[in-house]
This record gives structure tokens, sequence and C-alpha cells, in this order.
């Protein structure tokens, strides 16, 4: 019979709307900036530079190899290579980044930087609520190097298999040298990553 | 009780007598007016706000909660925002009839609110042919939409404005209709006399309204479907429909040519919506002679709030209708329908003499049966109707 | 002070003639249809003012006669345009001196 | 004092848009214009008293007959915008002065004749419910021809603008592409 649709509906939309004041969890609303919605694992906006331990310029992983700026579809990363070395975490001697910018007004959030980086060094980030007062979002070295701990916060299971890796060529690393020259004492920070991780990833030339 | 139910009427009175006396009817129709508007003024901003959190609460959200307590202060926010627009106006527009349409939707619809009985002794004018008026001034609102949407040279516009005028020339047909029982029950075409009709118990417990018998009960219905298509409100919004439109006739209109098109339609709604309460619920009255400790306002706004709730859960419920649905709806279903009403109407005055046991039963049984066959039988019809063939006429 | 019966007269007559002058002067049909409607209107007032300002104002004949008249206009109305629309669709103009010919 | 200044402003607002109903180029403003020249006449009916046919006039001028002009001018549209059109007739100064010839020949006697100057007489009312009597009684046959009038021309309109039946059929889709459409008005049973 013609209504009886609209007695449902009218029933369904009532129910909801008394439902909604004695049942909190019908409301399906975030109420955003007060409360926020953990994002999806995969989620990923702007790249950013892993650090490991305490200090960011000198645990930086990055050692100016350039491939991410070769890669970066939007040409919006700029590197400029430090004439100074230094040792990386398997003790061998790398470049390091002397300027590192990301212009965040011309990333488009695609990975591909992430993907092709060698040294795990950039990654990701999840942060979303950019919006700025100027048009210019030139994110500098200081502002892209965040520590190894808050990748593992926001992307725990690359971040394990990355430490994993990591971890598992430094123990390699280490018995090479052990191997050719066994006078010589241990390089510190050896302990495996899920034991420890706060203090997992000593740099290597501390 | 009676200072309390009388005391706008008082105050009124008072008011006027502290100007001179040549001026004193002046004065007095000043008031009635800044009554008027400053009370459905006040209730489009308090709609608007509560609209938008029932609707949200009917889809299990929160609805507007961010400008002060609750989101109370949501409508100044709003009326902020449109009032300091930028007011566009198109290069190739009718520049005068696009500025006018606005206010020729408004003035009338604020006149409309004149001849409505909104307490005992609460009108601004008793015309003797107020329901006449009421359709009369109504009906201006259709050019005035035909204005908008021609004036803006926008295609969607003036389609819009065309589907405006279509629905509102079919839909006053069944509105007509059904409000007819009604006056011949009063005898009367003055809202006053209509409500006071409606005094009065049958057997002590049952109010004496019109929609408290078949034929009123279906009036009633027929109605309050013709007053949503009238007023443009969901599911029959289609003039504005966002989706196929962009938004009709509002299309080239912003700042505060649209707040005035908005307060327009909101103030059409309301007006049709207490005009719904005259007709079919008591006016003023109290449902009981018990209850009338309560003012006579206090009703009245008591049964249009509530018939404003109605529209709101049936805005939150259904989908928009096709053109050529509506139309149909409007011709094939609702306009038959209200022409059956009319002569269960007669019926039941005719058989009011029946005095045997039982025969307000029988009489109901009869009114109800007489009522519920058309409306399967054309509720059939208009489901199984052959598909529709669109040509279309002008649009080579 | 109420106006006199000869100001609605004069009212009545010049809406009269300006019907008329639209009726007789412009082209498009359908303004000569408008003029022909304020030529019946200004007929209408003629009958109101009349009842109003007559000696028998209780048998309420002036009202009774427009109230005809305007249904009448109505139907007038809803014809003659519907002939506009007709003959628009077989000529292409709603142009009066257009419409010279008989042959379809 | 008020009532003639009431008039006097409702007059010439009400003439004022009959000139501009007559005189204007856009077909539309003419339309409008006739339409606000309707609601005028209205109000000078309120003013005589006159209150049901007032709202009757609004009701059937300006709500039905100004929106079928308009509607007409909407489905003859192309017509106004051929180039070098003139709006008026050749012999529009012939026509003029005829209308004004009618004019002298209305307002000369009306203004010459001073039985027509007397004020209203007693207030007089045409109340709702003797209309209604009066229609059902003195002039029930009139009103039955009114109601046979009407719906003649209902069917006639409809009649003469329908569109031929081979137009139609050249237009429309082949039925082999037509969807099965159910026109249901609301939701599933």
């Amino acid at each position: 019979m013609l209504g009886r649709g609209i007695i449902k509906g009218l029933w369904e939309t009532g129910r909801n709307f008394c439902g909604s004041y004695y049942d909190p969890a019908r409301l399906t609303t975030v109420q955003y900036p007060e409360a926020k919605l953990a994002p999806w694992e995969n989620a990923r906006t702007v790249p950013f530079l892993v650090y490991d331990g305490k200090d960011a310029i000198a645990g930086l992983r990055c050692t100016a190899c350039t491939i991410c700026e070769q890669e970066c579809p939007a040409h919006c990363i700029e590197i400029v290579k430090d004439t100074a070395k230094r040792a990386d975490y398997l003790g061998k001697m790398q470049l390091q980044p002397k300027v590192f910018d990301i212009d965040a007004m011309v990333c488009m959030s695609c990975g591909i930087c992430a993907e092709v980086c060698p040294f795990d060094s950039i990654k990701m980030d999840q942060v979303f609520d950019l919006a700025g007062g100027s048009r210019s979002m030139m994110l500098t070295l200081k502002e892209l190097a965040k520590s190894n701990e808050y990748f593992r916060l926001i992307h725990p299971t690359e971040a394990a298999v990355v430490d994993a890796a990591r971890a598992e060529e430094q123990r390699k690393a280490q018995a090479k040298k052990a191997a050719a020259s066994p006078a010589l004492p241990n390089a510190p920070a050896t302990s495996p990553v899920s034991a420890a991780p706060a203090r997992a990833a000593t740099p290597a030339v501390a | 009780m009676n200072a309390l139910d009388q005391i706008f009427v008082a105050a009124g009175r008072w008011m006027t007598g502290l100007a001179p006396a040549p001026l004193q009817p002046l004065v007095a129709m000043a008031l009635a007016i800044a009554g008027l508007m400053a009370v459905f003024g006040t209730c489009f901003a308090v709609t608007t706000i509560f609209e938008r959190k029932i609707l949200g609460r009917m889809q299990n959200r929160l609805g507007p909660n961010r400008v002060g307590p609750f989101g109370l202060l949501q409508p100044m926010a709003d009326g902020v925002k449109m009032l300091t627009k930028e007011d566009i106006v198109p290069f190739s527009a009718d520049r005068v009839v696009h500025f006018l349409a606005p206010l020729a939707l408004t003035v009338p619809v604020w006149l409309a609110f004149a001849v409505l009985p909104f307490g005992r002794n609460m009108s601004a004018i008793d015309l003797n042919a107020g329901i006449l008026f009421f359709f009369a001034i109504g009906s201006a609102s259709e050019l005035a939409v035909f204005m908008a949407g021609w004036s803006s040279q926008n295609k969607y516009a003036l389609l819009g404005a065309m589907r405006a005028i279509a629905q509102m020339i079919s839909y006053e047909v069944p509105l007509v209709l059904a409000t007819i029982p009604v006056l011949m029950a009063a005898g009367s075409l003055s809202l006053t006399d209509i409500v006071l009709a409606q005094s009065g118990t049958v057997m002590g417990v049952v109010p004496r309204w019109n929609v408290l018998t078949p034929w009123g009960l279906a009036g009633f219905a027929l109605f309050m479907i013709a007053a949503a298509a009238e007023s443009n409100r969901c599911p029959f919004d289609l003039p504005e429909g966002e989706s196929e439109l962009i938004a009709g006739f509002l299309t080239e209109y912003s700042g505060f040519k649209y707040a005035l098109f908005f307060l327009g339609e909101y103030l059409g709604l309301f007006a049709v919506t207490a005009l719904a309460v005259t007709l079919f619920l008591g006016g003023w009255q109290a449902p009981l002679p018990a209850l009338e400790w309560f003012p006579s306002w206090g009703w009245f706004a008591v049964k249009f709030s509530a018939l404003i709730f109605l529209f709101i859960w049936v805005r939150a419920t259904l989908p928009r209708l096709r053109l050529d649905q509506l139309l149909s709806f409007a011709w094939k279903f609702l306009v038959p329908l209200a022409l059956v009403n009319l002569f269960v109407a007669v019926g039941w005055w005719q058989s009011s003499a029946w005095h045997f046991p039982a025969a307000l039963e029988l009489r109901w049984l009869l009114g109800a049966g007489l009522l519920a066959v058309p409306y399967v039988w054309l509720g059939q019809a208009l489901k199984s109707g052959k598909p529709v063939q669109h040509h279309y006429s002008y649009a080579e | 002070m109420n106006p006199l019966l000869t100001h609605y007269l004069v009212v009545s007559a010049l809406l009269f003639s300006i019907g008329f002058a639209g009726a007789v002067a412009r082209r498009s049909a359908i303004i000569v249809l408008i003029g022909i409607e304020l030529m019946l209107n200004a007929a209408n007032l003629n009958f109101i003012a009349f009842w109003r300002y007559g000696a028998h104002s209780e048998a309420l004949t002036g009202v009774l006669f427009v109230l005809f008249s305007i249904a009448i206009a109505a139907a007038e109305a809803a014809v003659g345009l519907a002939l506009v629309i007709a003959i628009y669709r077989q000529r292409k103009t709603t142009q009066v001196d257009g419409l010279d010919r008989l042959k379809g | 004092m008020l009532n003639e200044i009431a008039f006097y402003l409702i007059a010439a607002v009400t003439l004022g848009f009959a000139v501009a109903a007559m005189a204007l180029r856009q077909l539309i403003h003419c339309a409008l214009c006739a339409a606000a020249a309707f609601a005028g006449l209205a109000m000078l009916y309120l003013q005589l008293d006159a209150d049901f046919v007032g709202f009757a006039q609004l009701l059937v001028y300006v709500g039905a007959i100004a929106i079928l002009i308009v509607f007409a001018v909407l489905l003859t549209r192309n017509d106004e915008i051929l180039p070098g059109s003139r709006r008026s007739s050749p012999s529009w100064l012939m026509g003029i002065a005829a209308a004004l010839l009618v004019l002298s020949g209305i307002a000369l006697p009306i203004l010459n004749s001073p039985s027509l100057r007397h004020a209203p007489t007693a207030t007089a009312a045409a109340p709702v419910k003797l209309i209604g009597v009066e229609l059902m009684t003195h002039y029930v046959l009139p009103l039955e021809m009114v109601g046979i009038l009407l719906t003649a021309a209902l069917l006639g309109a409809v009649v003469i603008a329908m569109r031929e039946e081979p137009e139609t059929k050249t237009q429309s889709r082949p039925p082999a592409a037509r969807r099965v459409e159910t026109s249901e008005v609301v939701s599933q049973p």
C-alpha cells in the first residue's frame, strides 16, 4: 500500500533521533580539533627524515645521495651535499646533507622518495593539519628531521622491518670487523631493536 | 489565567493608549507589525538552528555545536556571514527585476501573517475573507519566483523557476480543496470563526477539532503534503534541487538577497503551518477545558512547533521526487482524493442526525472506508502507471 | 475625506484608454491580450465604484458582476494565450500584423 | 484625508504600471508591469470596501493570468529577437489618437456631470456570506454557466495548445531505446 515505505522511513529516522540522545555510541561525529581519529598506519602526507639517537643532525640517516631529489616527480626536494663526511651506523664514511629542503606546497605525497631511498632515511609523515599563514611551506632540515621513535610510532610495522634489517646489517658488519681485527675493542651499541626500543640505535660514531 | 492569556493584547492596548488619539490606529498597526516581525523573525532564526540539529540527530550526527553554548548562536553567525557577503549580480542579469524578486517574495509572505489568529483575540486583522486573503497573497510568490529565475539569465535558474511555478500551481489545487470542508464546517472564511467553530468537546474528552473527524484527518494529511510542496520543502524541494539544478532560481543570488529568499521560504512555511494549526488542530484552543490554564498563544506555539518538527522529520526521511512523479502525485492522487474527501465531509454532516446506538462508530467506519478505498486504489494506480514518455517540446 | 465617484471613473477611463492604446498600437499578440485585460479591468473598476457609491449597495449586483467578469477574463486569457502559442507554432511569430493569411 | 492620499497614490501607481505594461520593449517586463497594475486595481477594490473581489482579483490576475502571460511569453520568446523588428504597429500614431479620442469620449462626460460628484453613501459592505447566498440563489444560473465556460475554456486551451500527434511521434525516442520506468511516487512497498 502507498505510504508504507514512508512510515518505515519515519520510524527509522525517529529511532535515530531518540537513539542518538541516550546512546552516544550511535553518534559517528568526531569533533576534530578536540578529538582526532588515529590515522591509518599507511596514511601518508609529506616526507620526513629519520634520525637515530638524540641529536637530529648527527644521527641523520641521510647520506645526501640525491636519489630522492632526482626521482621526485614534482621536483620539490632540494639537496646540497656537505663537504665533510661522517661515519654511519655501519662505520662507513658517508656524505651528509648541508641543505635538505622539501617544498611541501609542491609535494603531492606520492611516496616515491620513500620507496627509492636505499638508506631508509626519508619516510612519509602523517601530519595533516598543515594549514599555515603564508603561501610558502618550505620544510628545512630542522623541521624534516624526526626521530626513529616517531617513525616507530606512526608506521610500527615498517619501522620494525627497517630496524630488524639495520640491526642485522650492523651485526654482520661487526662480525666482519671482529674477524678482520679481533684486537680492536667493539664498537658500542649493538643491542637488538626490540629489546630496548628507546635506546636501541645509538649512533655508531658516538 | 485570563491575565496571562491576554498579556500581549493588554500590553498592546496599553502601549497604544500612550500615543495621542489621532495616531492610535497607526500605532496599533505598527505594534502588530513589529510584534509579528519580532516573533517570526526569531522563529526563523531558531528554526534554522533546530532544524540543523534535529536533522543531524536523525542522521546520527551532532549538528552544529560550535558557536555559543550548544551552537545556539549559529543563526547569528550565519546572519553575519550572509549579510557581509558580496552581493553579486550577473553581468547579463536584468538588474531591476533581479533586485525586486526577493522583495516580491518576502513582502507578501509577511502580509499573510496578518490574518492568522495566534491566540485568543490575537490576530492583526480579522478579515471576513481571511483565508481567501491568505491564498491570494500566497499566489504572489509564484510571480516572485519567476522573476528571480528569469532575471538571472541562467538556464538553471529559469528551469528551477519553471519547476517551482508548475509545482506551486499544481499543489495549490489540493491545498485549497483540502481547506474547503473546513470552511464548510465553520460556515465562514474568517480564520477567527474557524477557530471558534472548533471549540468544545465531544463527550467531554475528545476535542472538537477538525482533525479528529475522518474528513478532517484526510484533509489534514492532504493539506500538509500540499503545504510542504507549496513551501518547497523536502521531499518536494526540486525547484532548488542542488544535484540537478545547482540551486534552481537561487543560483545567481548571494548575500543579502539570498538571505531574503531564505527568510521568505521559511516564513512561507511558518504561515502555511500556522494555517494548518488554525484549520485542523483547533487553532489556539486547548485540547480540553481542564487545560485552559495554559495560555492560548502557548497552545498555538505548541501545536505550531509540533508541525514544524513534523516537517523537519519528513525532510530527514524522504528523498526528493522526480518532476513527473511530483506532478502526477498532485493531479492523479491528491486532487481526486481531496474531491472524495469533500463528499465524505458532506456525508459526515448529513449523517449527524443519526441517533441509533453506535451511530458515531458507524459514521467513522463509513467515512474512513470511503476514503481508504480510493486511497488504496489511487495509490495502486499511481505505482503501476505507464512509464512516462518524455518529450521535450521546447528544448529543440 | 473620501475620493469622489468621479475620481474612480476617471481612473477607470484612463485605464481603459491605456489598454486600448496598447491593444491597437502594439504588434505583439500578447501585449494586445494584456491590453484587453486592462480594458476589462477598467470596466470592473466602474462596476465596483458604482456599487459602492450607488444608492443600493446592499444589492451586491456590482460585486457579483465583477466576480463573473473575473472568471470570464480568466477563461479568455487561457484560451487567448493558447491560441497565441498555437499560432506561434504554425507561423513562428506572434506579431499580429504578420498574421494576415487565413490559410494555415 | 488618509483615504484620499492612498487613493491618489494607488491610482498613480496603477496607471503608471499600466502605461509601462503597454510601452516597455521587453515582453516579460510588460507582463510583470501588468501584474503590478492588476495588483494595484485589487487595492482600489479594497479601498472601495469590496474585499472579496479584491482578493479574487489578486488570486486570479496575479496568481493565474500573470503567470499564464509570462509562460506564453517564454514559449514564444524567439519572436522578439528578430533583428529590426518594431514593437509598434505601422499605424501606431493612429492608434494613440484613437485611444485619446476614446479617453475624451469617456472622461469629458464624467468630468462634466455634477451628479457623479458625490461622496460614497453610508458604509457599504459585501460580506462573504451574503455573496455566497446570492451566488446560490439569484445568480445560480450564471454561476453554473461560468462553471461550464471555465471547463470548456480549460479543455479548449489544452486542445489548442497541445502539440499535434505526428510531431510528437517523430520527436520521441524509439520505443526500443526507452527504459521501463515506473512512475512510483514514494518508496518501496
